[in-house]
């Protein structure tokens, strides 16, 4: 036939407009006021880690891509650009970059493209980075700076939880104090400090629904009944709740690493679960653990029963029978 | 009054203004119509006619041959010019009838009209209709005296009839619904009576309210009550309508026959009206042409065989830039790869569009936008994962033969995966599986 | 408290498969489907707390009076091969559907250096009866938490673009070690 | 021979050889292994404790066991305490050493533990922890001086450096010690124990 | 069955039937064991050992066993020469046996082991199931080998105990933990599998 | 002397204990089952490894008896395993005729022509399920299905679009046969020399518009050799390829399109 062809193609013919790379976008637009609040902190340290992750990280994948002979688009999506530059605000200011160039291939290689890249991930891959550092290098994993801005001529420097765990502080009355806490002016990993701005993008993504409200909601909400119940039997030993949330790196990994689609579950009861699961083990790491903090641990913990989760809660299928339980 | 509805769902742009304000109008019948011996569910029908033969309008030239198929008439009167295999909508071949149109309109003799349908008895009715080749004209094309014959063990209390006409773009149920209320009432009661149901309800999607208004002003005449929906996609296919408008959830794998119901199209209702009323065989039916690639959008009634370039000649043509034709609407329509086929029984519409950009697809990142969007409870990443990578035990476990193919699970991926297509594929191994085996 | 402790250690601290290697095979091998993961990790933590308490008999009434510790190895193996095989038949002649849960498993676990392990490292530890039971028992669960997690990210890795090379036990063995990872937020916590 | 019997007979048999041959090589390494353990003990005790010559054990518990250590020509050279305690993994076991006036603590070595490798192992091995252990005032408790010093001049008697990222193990070897310490003078102020080498010798 | 010759069934051990690497047998002693090159090599030597004799001892006394007690009495017999491994390692080599721990016991359990009288052993003769016993202590303690340079170099930066790494290099300490002990045998595992591929294809 | 006597007393008395126990066992609670288990499991490694993804040697050896898993499913085991399974199980390999896949179109890229742009499922079952990439409804459409699920790399795609198979490798396993959506694959006895190669029932007009290649019913093959071939439905069938011989009746080779012919090195010769 002499005319025209048309398109064969399965439907539906209409799609959203909403694609991965606008996702992708959206949280690093909403992670610029927490990198743009770290640089002012951190400076140079910050932007040579900032630097050397997303570098290495870019490489990585591109590398991966390259032997794997797959198409370079999803070197663009920004997932990799994202894990870099979460992996970079996890770290501590005094970071040598040869050290973060370690993560951030960790990350990428380890944590993701041996799965099989975008999508099939386990674990989330910055933080996947970020534990082979802690415990690969934990003497350079726990040195800290004080931010510029706090006129401390100290060489090391005390986060506010290290402070909780190995000072004391509730008992010294040394404890970091919310406000602080709140703009950031204290030591920490370059990204977690200042949690004004890492609730300015949580807004961002949380009105743009790119994030499930419900997994940092189950956090909080958990850390802040578990931190609770402590504080009100015996406040002159235990931080208060409000501490805890803010302190740390609770924030961001409550809004930008539990939230990570890939790696969290897709139905809202284990949504729950995975929520409250991570509330409760960073308390109790806190508190009890050997660790001054147990963000990381916890969301890789949780990471793992993430697909037994999606198996065990799948949605009821209309009309199928209601589980008689 | 408060609008009715189902969880999950989408609601994509509607795009129905360019033809909503359309009247009906009757397409003049082509030189040349192509009827395919296979327009509905079930077995394809035996052609009655040889080429040289003439035949009346209406006249039966496809016979039903089992009990789930239908027959086919001759849209126009004239002489049959080949009885041979000839392209078809669905994609495949099929033997068809080709009549050369003698523009007289000779209609068929033995149509008889009837005065008093109300006092038939079902069977009556249900010959009629098996009669006048009756299919569903909403979309899957079940041969409607089937529908209408409910099993001795399922009693039947409630008929629906389903305007909701959730698919963007499509306006021709709202004509309809504006132009015949009447008849499709009439033939709803006729469904009534086949079924032996008490009631009937009409359920009308409340961005179509002039529709609603009018029904509901109409339908105190007939034992039937007229509800708002609310305008979300699926919001007409059958098991969510049900469950929107009775709270009953059809069993898996089941019909609406295991919960009471019967649904019907609200051209099928007209359709069943005049084949009982007047003896008139289904040869015509209500469409939409619209998309951006249509010069005049219209509203037609249709003569069945008519190839779709007539259709569309007869709507100022389709624009040099168009690339894609789907029969249909835009989310469960099928796309043609060229104007060489028919209107066939289930054409609900036409549209064409220039160049919709070919998407990039992603990994599916499991946002589980498809698991909240899809109106069944799916979770069509895992089933689209499992047909991928060959566990279909696995997808039809998670419920794959559960899929109506609705499309709102890829409307709302971020990842632009084909999960319909990916979902189908699965649906039909499966199926050709179990044929396999069952042999 | 102890004993608490005792248990929540071998669960989650000192986990025999990613804290101490033991019972890798297993843990490889039958992590490939939950439903199976979930009756080996039953059957292990059934023989393992068997184990627990026959191995401490033996060691506490025979072997340490007569100062006959060196022959730990090759009675505490000769218990529980045989033992395993007594307990096979005995469910299989008793209740087959637990015999297809849980019995098909048994064999499998004789040769498992988990069960042999978890003999001597109590025997190691020096553990009173009670502890070596809850010891045994904990044990047993940790591997099936493993186990089963690790049965869960298998399922979900076969739907994975994986590549072909790490498919199986390559990539298995590198979610333990992430697993290993995740698992070090519990560590500390007791002591 | 029935199939049973054969098994039977067969699988005794095999117990008898290996049983039998077992012991024999028992017989022959069973001396060597015990002398290696009394070694490693010994080896301890001279690492913690000066001149001592002649090693008495004088009070023994599970996690807790006293030597007195005389010199060569009899007199007191200190005492040795070996203590068992928990660490950040698993029981530290170790030994370190008193002087003869019960004032200072002579030296201290690991002779067991399951810390992480690399970071809280270095209890172990690690001089400027070690080394440091050397004359510590045992009269009251002693503290962590932490972020860790270059030599021994700058810390206090009472201070002992940390290992940096292993504040935990480094405490928990100082939680051991103070405990012993504190055990010890318990045991000596209820009599349990005496350190008075003339009275040992009447007895 | 075809029968391979000597130097081929010996061969097949360090690659195509690699214990570790392609039948993914005794994988918790190379895995817990191979923190430095000295314990992995010793725990090498040890399960060749018992490997090599047992394998005798099976192949000589096959015939008379019978089938319902042969896994019984093979382990009696496996646990016996480790049971003399251990003792010998206690004796005489006792620091290394303090490293190993546990680990040596349980060489009764690696399915290497029981594997090859099952499969070997107890079907050919005592010739060719040295050889072969040969050939599979030799892959192990080669696959040994390998893990434990890689974990050693990494991890501590030293080899066989010698600082090889210079001083720029941060060992990582991750590499002597269960979690680099897992990562880096599944990465080994990947590019074994990928040379076996690879060779497997261009043939 | 004691030293001596008492470990070897407890062992023999440990050896006497459990052989006693479990010859009491085996005769109270034996359980009654297929020899053959035992007998397969017998040759197994026995490292109940759970390689093969059973839960050990004896679930394997059930599962090759029960027909679940091949005889060479042990992957431990190797060969010579696989081969005492098999004789166990009795599989015979003997004297069947020796059959192979052949591919019955030849709708190469230039023969045959598109039916516009498949955006869809690169898969030849995705593709069919939406009327193909083709205009012929019969014919290939070059996905590769079918050599996908070749495990014995007997297939592979030829730069023409159709798979070509190497006749050494191919086991006439049949699972391409049934991959193939469109039936273009045939199992044929190794020694058959001629072969359709079309599918299509549509009518020769049609047939031939959309393919050059196509089989169009002229019916000259027929009249060739009228015993052995038939038309159904718009195509010749070979009902008895023994009754052909090319060399012999050379008037089949006179086919328009060449759909009929002896065995091609390519397809579109
Ligand atoms: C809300 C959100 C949070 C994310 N958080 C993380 C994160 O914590 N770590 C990370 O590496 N990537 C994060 N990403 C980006 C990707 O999802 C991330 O790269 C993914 O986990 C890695 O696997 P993928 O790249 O295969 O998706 C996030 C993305 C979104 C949308
Ligand atoms: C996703 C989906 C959407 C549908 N939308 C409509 C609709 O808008 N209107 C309609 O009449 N039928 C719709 N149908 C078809 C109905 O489910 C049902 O088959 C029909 O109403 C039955 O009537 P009929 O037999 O008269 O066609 C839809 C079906 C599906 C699967
Ligand atoms: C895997 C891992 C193992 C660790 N093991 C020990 C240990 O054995 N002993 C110890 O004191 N700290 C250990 N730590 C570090 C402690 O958790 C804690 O961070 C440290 O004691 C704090 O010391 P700092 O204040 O000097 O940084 C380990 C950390 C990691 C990540
Ligand atoms: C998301 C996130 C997670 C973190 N998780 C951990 C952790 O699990 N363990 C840890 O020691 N530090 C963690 N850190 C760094 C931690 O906040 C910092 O170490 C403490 O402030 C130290 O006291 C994390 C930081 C971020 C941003
Ligand atoms: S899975 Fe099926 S029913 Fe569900 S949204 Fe997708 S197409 Fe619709
Ligand atoms: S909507 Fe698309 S990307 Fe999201 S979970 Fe579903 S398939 Fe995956
Ligand atoms: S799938 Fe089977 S029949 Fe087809 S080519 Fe391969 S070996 Fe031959
Ligand atoms: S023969 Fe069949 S399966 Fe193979 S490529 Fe052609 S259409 Fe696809
Ligand atoms: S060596 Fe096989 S389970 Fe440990």
């Amino acid at each position: 036939m002499s005319e025209k062809a048309f398109i064969i193609q399965s439907s539906p013919h209409f799609q959203d407009k909403d694609s991965v790379p606008k996702i992708m976008i959206t949280v690093i637009i909403a992670l610029l006021p927490a990198v743009a609040a770290s640089v002012y902190f951190f400076r140079l340290r910050a932007i040579g880690l900032y630097i050397s992750c997303l570098v290495a990280c870019l490489l990585t994948e591109a590398i991966f891509l390259w032997i794997r002979k797959k198409p370079f688009q999803s070197l663009w999506d920004g997932s990799v650009v994202i894990t870099g530059l979460l992996l970079a605000m996890t770290l501590p200011p005094t970071l040598s970059l040869e050290l973060a160039i370690i993560g951030s291939v960790v990350a990428v290689a380890i944590g993701k493209q041996v799965f099989g890249g975008l999508g099939h991930n386990i674990f989330n891959p910055a933080l996947v980075g970020r534990a082979f550092l802690q415990t690969a290098f934990p003497v350079a994993m726990t040195t800290w700076l004080p931010p510029v801005t706090l006129a401390v001529d100290a060489v090391t420097y005390a986060t506010p939880l290290g402070n909780l765990k190995f000072q004391e502080a509730v008992v010294q009355g040394t404890l970091t104090p919310i406000r602080q806490l709140f703009w950031g002016n204290t030591g920490g990993c370059i990204g977690e400090t200042s949690a004004i701005a890492l609730l300015l993008g949580a807004l961002l993504l949380i009105t743009k629904k790119t994030i499930d409200w419900r997994i940092p909601a189950g956090i909080l909400l958990a850390l802040t009944a578990f931190t609770g119940v402590f504080w009100i039997a015996g406040p002159d030993k235990y931080a208060s709740p409000a501490f805890h949330i803010l302190a740390g790196g609770l924030l961001i990994g409550a809004f930008y690493m539990a939230t990570d689609m890939v790696t969290s579950p897709i139905y809202s009861k284990a949504i729950w679960i995975y929520a409250l699961g991570i509330g409760i083990m960073v308390g109790l790491v806190r508190l009890f653990g050997g660790f001054p903090e147990g963000v990381m641990y916890s969301i890789l913990f949780m990471n793992t029963f993430v697909p037994l989760l999606n198996r065990t809660f799948k949605p009821r299928i209309l009309g199928e029978r209601r589980r008689t339980s | 009054m408060k609008t009715k509805t189902f969880p999950h769902g989408i609601h994509p742009p509607e795009g129905k203004e360019s033809t909503v304000e359309k009247k009906l109008e009757f397409l003049p019948p082509p030189e040349k119509v192509v009827i395919p011996m296979h327009q509905h569910f079930g077995n394809p029908a035996e052609p009655l006619v040889k080429k040289g033969e003439e035949v009346f309008l209406g006249q039966k030239i496809g016979e039903a041959t089992s009990l789930f198929s239908a027959s086919v008439h001759a849209s126009v009167s004239g002489k049959v010019l080949s009885v041979d295999g000839h392209n078809h909508p669905l994609g495949k071949p099929v033997l068809s009838v080709t009549l050369a149109n003698d523009g007289e309109d000779r209609v068929y003799p033995e149509w008889e009209e009837t005065e008093h349908p109300f006092e038939f008895d079902p069977d009556q009715i249900r010959k009629k209709v098996k009669d006048a080749g009756v299919v569903g004209l909403g979309g899957a094309a079940f041969p409607t005296a089937v529908k209408i014959t409910p099993p001795k063990d399922k009693p039947i209390d409630t008929v629906i009839i389903n305007g909701c006409e959730c698919e963007p773009i499509l306006t021709a149920d709202y004509r309809l619904m504006m132009e015949y209320p009447d008849e499709i009432l009439k033939g709803a009661e006729l469904v009534r009576i086949a079924t032996g149901a008490d009631r009937t309800l009409v359920g009308i999607e409340d961005n179509k309210k002039k529709a609603f208004d009018l029904l509901h002003q109409r339908a105190a005449s007939y034992s039937a009550e007229v509800f708002l929906v609310k305008t979300k996609y699926p919001q007409g296919a059958e098991k969510n309508l049900i469950y929107a408008l009775l709270g009953r959830e059809v069993p898996r794998g089941g019909l609406p026959f295991d919960v009471g119901v019967v649904v019907q199209n609200v051209g099928t209702a007209k359709a069943v009206w005049d084949a009982v009323k007047t003896g008139k065989t289904l040869y015509e039916r209500a469409l939409t042409v619209s998309g951006d690639g249509v010069k005049e959008p219209k509203n037609l009634i249709a003569r069945i065989g008519t190839p779709f370039q007539a259709v569309t000649d007869c709507c100022g043509g389709i624009g040099e830039d168009v690339n894609l034709v789907i029969m249909g609407g835009p989310m469960m329509g099928l796309s043609q790869w060229n104007l060489d086929v028919p209107v066939i029984k289930g054409t609900s519409g036409i549209l064409a569009w220039s160049s919709p950009k070919p998407t990039t697809e992603f990994s599916c990142i499991r946002c589980g936008r498809c698991v909240e969007h899809c109106p069944m409870g799916l979770v069509p990443t895992q089933l689209m994962k499992y047909v991928k990578y060959e566990q279909l035990p696995e997808a039809e476990n998670w419920g794959a033969l559960d899929c109506v193919e609705c499309g709102s699970c890829q409307y709302s991926c971020p990842a632009k995966i084909p999960l319909v297509h990916w979902i189908r594929l699965g649906k039909n191994q499966i199926m050709s599986q179990k044929r396999k085996k069952s042999a | 408290m102890e004993l608490v402790a005792i248990f929540i250690s071998a669960v989650l601290i000192q986990n025999f498969v990613l804290y101490y290697f033991l019972g890798i095979c297993p843990f490889l091998g039958v992590s490939k489907k939950i439903d199976s993961a979930v009756s080996m990790g039953l059957a292990v933590t059934f023989v393992m707390t068997i184990t627990a308490v026959v191995s401490w008999l033996i060691n506490n009434l025979i072997l340490i009076p007569h100062d006959l510790g060196y022959l730990q190895i090759v009675s505490f193996i000769l218990v529980i091969a045989s033992l395993v095989q007594l307990v096979e038949m005995f469910i299989r002649k008793i209740s087959p559907p637990l015999y297809q849960a849980l019995g098909i498993y048994l064999p499998l676990i004789t040769t498992n250096c988990a069960i042999m392990g978890l003999a001597l490292i109590a025997a190691l530890n020096e553990y009173s009866f009670v502890e070596t039971v809850i010891f045994g028992f904990g044990s047993g669960i940790g591997f099936t938490l493993a186990i089963v997690l690790m049965a869960g990210i298998r399922e979900q890795l076969d739907l994975a673009d994986v590549p072909e090379s790490l498919k199986g036990a390559g990539i298995a063995l590198i979610v333990a070690g992430i697993m290993a990872l995740a698992f070090n937020g519990f560590i500390g916590m007791l002591t | 021979m029935s199939l049973s019997a054969r098994m039977i007979l067969v699988l005794t048999l095999v117990g008898l050889i290996s049983g039998g041959f077992l012991a024999g090589v028992a017989k022959l390494t069973k001396e060597r292994i015990a002398l290696n353990v009394q070694a490693e003990i010994e080896e301890a005790i001279d690492e913690v404790v000066d001149d001592a010559e002649v090693d008495m054990l004088v009070y023994e518990e599970e996690d807790f066991v006293i030597y007195k250590e005389l010199d060569d020509e009899g007199r007191l050279a200190g005492l040795a305490i070996q203590a068992t305690g928990v660490g950040f993994q698993d029981k530290i076991t170790l030994m370190f050493g008193l002087d003869a006036s019960l004032e200072e603590i002579t030296g201290l070595t690991i002779i067991d533990q399951s810390e992480t490798p690399g970071l809280g192992a270095k209890i172990e091995d690690w001089e400027d922890f070690l080394q440091f252990w050397e004359n510590r005032d045992a009269r009251g408790l002693l503290t962590l001086r932490k972020p860790p010093v270059k030599t021994i001049g700058e810390l206090l008697p009472t201070e002992i450096n940390t290992i940096t990222a292993a504040t935990i193990s480094s405490k928990k070897v100082l939680e051991i010690v103070n405990l012993s310490l504190e055990r010890l003078k318990e045991l000596i102020k209820q009599e349990k124990i005496s350190v008075d080498v003339e009275e040992e010798d009447g007895n | 069955m075809a029968t391979k010759s000597i130097r081929a069934e010996y061969i097949k051990g360090l690659w195509d039937e690699n214990p570790v690497f392609r039948q993914l047998l005794g994988l918790c002693p190379t895995l817990a064991v191979t923190g430095t090159v000295i314990t992995g090599i010793a725990m090498g030597l040890a399960t060749a050992f018992v490997l090599i004799l047992s394998s005798l001892v099976v192949a000589s006394i096959k015939k008379l066993i019978p089938a319902q007690v042969r896994i019984a009495s093979y382990i009696v017999v496996i646990a016996s020469f480790v049971t003399i491994a251990d003792q010998v390692l206690k004796a005489y080599f006792y620091p290394i046996s303090e490293a190993l721990g546990p680990y040596v016991p349980l060489i009764v359990v690696n399915c290497i082991i029981l594997g090859r009288q099952e499969a070997f052993s107890s079907k050919n003769s005592v010739g060719r199931s040295f050889i072969d016993a040969l050939g599979m202590s030799s892959g192990f303690i080669l696959a040994l080998l390998v893990l434990s340079s890689i974990r050693e170099i990494l991890g501590a930066g030293t080899f066989l105990g010698y600082e090889i790494m210079g001083s720029w290099f941060k060992p990582w300490i991750i590499m002597i933990l269960p979690a680099g002990a897992f990562i880096t045998l599944g990465i080994l595992l990947g590019i074994a599998l990928f040379i076996e591929r690879k060779t497997k294809r261009s043939e | 002397m004691t030293e001596l006597l008492i470990p070897t007393l407890t062992m023999t008395a440990l050896g006497f204990l459990f052989s006693t126990g479990l010859v009491l066992a085996y005769k109270k609670l034996r359980v009654e089952e297929d020899p053959k288990i035992e007998r397969v499991s017998l040759v197994l490694p026995q490292a109940n490894c759970g390689a093969c993804g059973y839960s050990g040697c004896r679930a394997f050896a059930e599962a090759v008896v029960n027909g679940e898993i091949e005889a060479n499913g042990c992957p431990v085991g190797g060969s010579d395993v696989a081969q005492d399974v098999a004789a166990i199980l009795g599989v015979k390999s003997g004297e069947v005729i020796q059959k192979v896949a052949r591919v019955h179109c030849r709708g190469t890229h230039q023969a045959a022509k598109d039916r516009g742009a498949y955006l869809g499922i690169s898969t030849c079952y995705a593709s069919h399920l939406l009327g193909g990439n083709k205009q012929c409804s019969y014919g290939c459409m070059g996905y590769g299905d079918c050599v996908r699920v070749c495990l014995f790399d007997a297939m592979e795609m030829g730069e023409e679009g159709l798979p070509i198979i190497n006749e050494a490798k191919c086991t006439a396993c049949g699972k391409c046969v049934d991959a193939c959506p469109r039936n273009i694959l045939g199992m044929h006895p190794k020694s058959q020399n001629i072969l359709v190669y079309c599918r299509s029932e549509d009518r020769g007009p049609t047939a031939r518009k959309v393919c050059k290649n196509a089989c169009i019913a002229c019916g000259i093959c027929v009249r060739a050799c009228p015993d052995a071939i038939v038309l159904e439905n718009n195509l010749a069938v070979i009902t008895d390829y023994k009754k052909i011989d090319p060399e012999n009746i050379p008037e089949i080779e006179k086919c328009p399109t060449a759909s009929i012919g002896r065995l091609r090195e390519k397809a579109d010769e």
